[in-house]
């Protein structure tokens, strides 16, 4: 997304060419997430030899790790699209921050869910109030608000820039939160629990790693990709060019 | 009159349904707040096991409270209350019908989600279940008497803080004894007693909060 | 029959009149006259039953309105400053639960051509909040179009907002409401050309007098 | 790796539940998405099919 | 400019002295939310003083929250703020004003009494003093933040709890500090460091959080 | 001199208007007409640079007024559907405030005798809460007999909920406001009878075919 995006901004900013060029990519970022997806699985199951203090639950970490990854890579995208959208006032930019958020909010949800999920067997709990797991929460809490906010408002306009403005103080306020919870979580707590215990990393458990989140992040683009083509069709439905082309598919 | 019940309620779902995040905001508000005590305590799990109990039903009641606002007010501000007084139905009834959408759109999902918030405080399965029972018999005690609050402070200006003054030392019996079944469960001293307490509170809000809001609405119109 | 017997409002220190008396026969309309702030609203809140007079009393068929509420309710439609509707809900919404409300049926045909009546229907699938002032108002009033058997139309100033068409429609509804036996009371500071056996008037500025000399 | 048979590839060390509970979780979140987007998209375009055939009905009145 | 900021202060202010109660209100809130919480937790005074300074804090934040509700929706729907887009002053300026008002109403009396309630909670006296301290710096914040978020959800139906949902993760980084300077003093470690960081916070917020309000009003009117 | 072009408004699925232009300059007064719902609430906001139309722009003086949008905001007063009061306060106070905000001297003598003009100098005192709608509506008109050197003044149904006596004051105020070289735009249902030495025209109804089409 952020590459076609950039690349030519000039004319690909304009929903009308943008629409066409995101249903030829899409399939394709479709298809590479498959197969990076499937290889990650093959390596992180039938490749990966299994970890000497943790045993087999370790290979939650295949889709742990990216997409924790993901859930904060992608509110950076999304908080650089509103920003250029309420800026610049490009219409594109502010569908694909709306787009963006439900996979953002999709693979937090994920990464707290595996990461509780690994929680029970290593530390014996579903969840501590530990920095990162804490500061996960939160980024939840802030996708959830820019979408309710979204969703609030009626004006297609009016809901782009509000989440904007929202998505911006957001990821000002990111690096503090992180910051604080694990600053917090340090003072307070004794040597309890820390990722730090976590496996030093064979090269294979890092390649599967690697591979999982570049599926995850073709994955990403492509529900991106559908989503923005959606949202083009609703917004722009008074327009002759949607007419046209939801003519000819019908 | 039961199918003016009937529509009220269904206006009020709809209007609730409209606004979609309504009842989502109310659930992930109380999210929030509980989450927000970790954070303001300290990580300690112990510490935040005791506390637990009181946390969650203290983060359902101000959910619960938060959300008085929209019960009258709206309908104050745009007229259909006035309406409503001359619809020719008991008043009763209509005010019954709101409560209840009330309850369906800010208690029952809080029910319904408190375990997984009690799992994060680390909670024993038991006490999960209590929790979830005194919720189910205490939030619509809450929706019945914050309706009397909310109506009480109709058309007051500043009244968001007004309602929070008067219905929450009503409220607080349901706290002790909602919150102490929860205790009471995880110290293994049983809970019946408190939530048959609980349950005689709701039988009395039941028969007594609808028509003090009835009155309260009638004269907040004068 | 409604009869008004020595009505008198006061708000606040000032008396805004006193001594009110009128009746209202089946066919007659009732125009409420007076300046601005000479107490319109509050009388014909009191005459809805919402607010109790300071004295005095109003009797519907002979008895008086505080004994039977709800069945004196169902006999007026009210319709006010404001337009009650609900922002959320569409035209069509807000009309259907008005009249379930009101115990009229509610099925969407007959709401359709009440909204309809009042040059509205296209609007019926929008949001109220997204309507202008003068379709509020039409909206509003289409509840008018759906209730000619409810005797009694109470309505506050129902000409405000409207332009010209739909003030020429209003009044025709009203005169064959009239017609068919019905009471309208309103407010209304332009002239009013409605068809009516009996226009009937009380004036404010008359009742007022210790008001008029302060 | 050689996982030998399926109870063994299942249990993932007596880890089955957990890892399993990861995967599983995602995979259906993640179709649960693209069911989404396919029925929004259908949606849509169904939606905007009805507007527009409203649209020239009304044009041609 | 300055004089416009006066004019916008004055009113909010003559308005709150009007409605008399709004201050209090705010007040009775928040210790009436501090004092659930024993309540609900149970009489125990070293949990209780271990809770203390997250209770506290955490009522605060609630308590702004609440009253974030009355800072721009009153103005919104009486047209007043329509008008003051169209005063012709820089709408940051006014923006400043009200979010200062908003402070004086509902932050500073917070400040004040909170001494008061953390001897409920047995606080030595240097934690209270730090309590003190570090709402007074902190509570500024929260207004300032929350004011960008009830601008956005100006206008926005079931704002009251869309706000909360907005605000509070925003909250966070001051609550952590708040609460932490003051638990931090009560452990023997000072808390310097919190403080310093949550004048950093304000700094900041001084900065940012005014503009962007205006540009979410402005977005609001369209 | 304010002058637009092309100016376009879209609000949902429905173009309002578009392709509108017009110039207004000192001592004229524009009526915007049409029926309910054709715009002019719209028109009227756009104006203010309260809101941004879809397509073309806005010159005051030659200079577009997104780009100095507080010294455009300096040059003119806008009443809307609303009267911009706060309840809690007291006419007198309201009216002072505005007053400030807009960047006039506030003493209390002139603002009584603003007040006075729309004869509600004995509400002065009482919280706007319990004025009557019209007298409401007066205040809010108050602004205008404290704003002569503002030279454009934008008014949505400016009589809307005013008696006659109210009407002919407000129709005086405008007169003079134009004699002196002031501009006025409003919109109004009623008939205006304004003495200016030129009263334009608008009206979106012809403006909008593509819509009447629909
Ligand atoms: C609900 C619980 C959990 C959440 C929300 C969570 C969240 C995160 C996040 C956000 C990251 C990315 C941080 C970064 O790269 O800087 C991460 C990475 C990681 N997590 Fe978790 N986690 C959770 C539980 C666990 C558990 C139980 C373990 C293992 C015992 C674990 C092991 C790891 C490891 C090894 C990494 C990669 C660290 C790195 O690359 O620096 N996580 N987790
Ligand atoms: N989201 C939307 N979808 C469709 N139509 C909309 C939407 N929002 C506004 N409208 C229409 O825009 C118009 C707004 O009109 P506006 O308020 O400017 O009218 P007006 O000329 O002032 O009318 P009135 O005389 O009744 O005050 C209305 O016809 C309304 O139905
Ligand atoms: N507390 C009070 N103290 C003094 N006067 C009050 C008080 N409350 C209301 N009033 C007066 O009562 C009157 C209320 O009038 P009402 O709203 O009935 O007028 P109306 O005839 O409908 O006027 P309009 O034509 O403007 O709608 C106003 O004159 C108002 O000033
Ligand atoms: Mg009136
Ligand atoms: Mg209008």
């Amino acid at each position: 997304m952020s590459k076609s995006g950039k690349f030519s901004l000039y004319y690909f900013s304009s929903p009308q060419s943008f629409y066409p060029l995101a249903g030829a990519l899409q399939p394709w970022f479709a298809a590479l997430a498959a197969v990076l997806c499937a290889a990650g699985l093959y390596i992180s199951f039938f490749v990966a030899p299994t970890d000497a203090q943790q045993g087999e639950s370790y290979r939650i970490i295949f889709i742990h790790v990216p997409a924790a990854w993901m859930s904060m890579f992608l509110y950076l995208v999304m908080g650089f699209w509103s920003g250029v959208g309420l800026v610049l006032n490009t219409r594109l930019s502010s569908m694909v921050a709306t787009a963006l958020a439900p996979t953002g909010a999709l693979f937090t949800f994920i990464a707290l869910w595996t990461g509780a999920l690994w929680g029970k067997p290593t530390w014996g709990t579903w969840w501590v109030w530990d920095a990162r797991l804490t500061s996960e929460l939160i980024l939840l809490f802030l996708y959830i608000g820019f979408m309710a906010l979204q969703a609030a408002i009626d004006d297609q306009r009016r809901a782009d820039k509000a989440g904007a403005v929202l998505a911006l103080v957001g990821v000002i306020n990111i690096p503090i939160i992180y910051f604080s919870v694990q600053w917090w979580s340090t003072l307070h707590q004794g040597a309890s629990v820390s990722m730090k215990s976590a496996p030093t990393m064979a090269a294979t458990m890092l390649l599967g790693m690697l591979i999982m989140a570049l599926g995850f992040w073709m994955y990403s683009i492509a529900a991106t990709l559908a989503r923005v083509r959606c949202v083009i069709l609703e917004r722009e439905r008074h327009t002759d060019w949607v007419a046209a082309e939801i003519g000819g598919q019908k | 009159m039961i199918r003016a019940l009937g529509w009220v309620l269904r206006r009020d779902l709809l209007l609730a349904f409209r606004r979609r995040g309504d009842v989502v905001n109310a659930l992930v508000f109380f999210v929030i707040v509980v989450s927000l005590f970790p954070l303001g305590v300290g990580p300690e799990a112990s510490q935040l096991r005791n506390m637990a109990p009181g946390v969650l039903w203290v983060a359902a009641l101000l959910a619960c409270m938060l959300s008085l606002a929209r019960l009258f007010a709206p309908d104050h501000q745009d007229g259909t209350l006035e309406q409503m007084l001359l619809a020719g139905e008991p008043l009763v009834v209509l005010v019954m019908g709101k409560v209840l959408s009330h309850w369906l759109m800010s208690g029952l999902p809080l029910v319904l989600i408190a375990p997984l918030l009690g799992l994060q405080f680390d909670l024993p399965a038991d006490a999960l279940v209590v929790l979830c029972v005194s919720l189910l018999i205490g939030t619509p005690v809450l929706s019945l008497i914050g309706a009397v609050g909310a109506a009480l402070t109709l058309g007051v200006r500043g009244s968001g803080v007004l309602v929070a003054l008067l219905v929450l030392p009503l409220f607080v019996p349901v706290l002790i004894f909602g919150a102490g079944s929860v205790g009471a469960t995880a110290a293994g001293t049983g809970a019946e007693a408190h939530l048959l307490l609980l349950g005689g509170f709701l039988a009395l809000a039941l028969v007594l909060a609808p028509w003090a809001s009835a009155a309260a609405l009638r004269i907040a119109m004068e | 029959m409604l009869e008004a017997r020595r009505l008198e409002c006061t708000r606040g220190d000032r008396r805004l009149f006193s001594d009110l008396s009128f009746s209202l026969n089946g066919g007659q309309l009732l125009r409420v006259a007076g300046a601005n702030g000479s107490g319109k609203t509050s009388l014909l809140r009191i005459m809805c039953g919402l607010v109790s007079p300071s004295a005095g009393e109003l009797r519907w068929q002979g008895r008086p309105i505080r004994a039977e509420r709800e069945e004196y309710s169902r006999n007026l439609v009210f319709i006010g400053h404001l337009n009650a509707l609900k922002d959320d809900l569409t035209a069509l919404e807000n009309l259907q639960i008005a009249a379930a409300l009101g115990g009229m049926p509610a099925d969407s045909g007959r709401m359709l051509s009440g909204l309809d009546r009042f040059g509205v229907a296209h609007c019926a699938e929008l949001p109220a909040k997204v309507l202008s002032q003068g379709q509020r108002r039409r909206v509003a009033l289409a509840r008018l179009a759906l209730t000619p058997a409810v005797p009694l139309w109470i309505l506050d100033e129902p000409f405000s907002a409207l332009d010209v068409g739909a003030v020429v429609e209003l009044e025709r509804l009203l005169a064959s409401h009239l017609a068919s036996g019905g009471m309208v009371v309103l407010t209304t500071h332009q002239e009013v050309q409605v068809v009516a056996h009996a226009i009937l008037r009380v004036d404010l500025d008359l009742h007022s007098a210790a008001l008029q000399a302060a | 790796m050689n996982w030998g048979n399926w109870q063994n590839f299942l249990a993932m060390g007596g880890y089955g539940l957990y890892v399993w509970g990861s995967y599983a979780v995602t995979l259906i979140v993640l179709i649960a998405e693209i069911v989404a987007l396919v029925t929004r998209r259908r949606g849509v375009i169904e939606h905007l099919a009805k507007y527009y055939a409203a649209r020239r009905r009304n044009d041609e009145t």
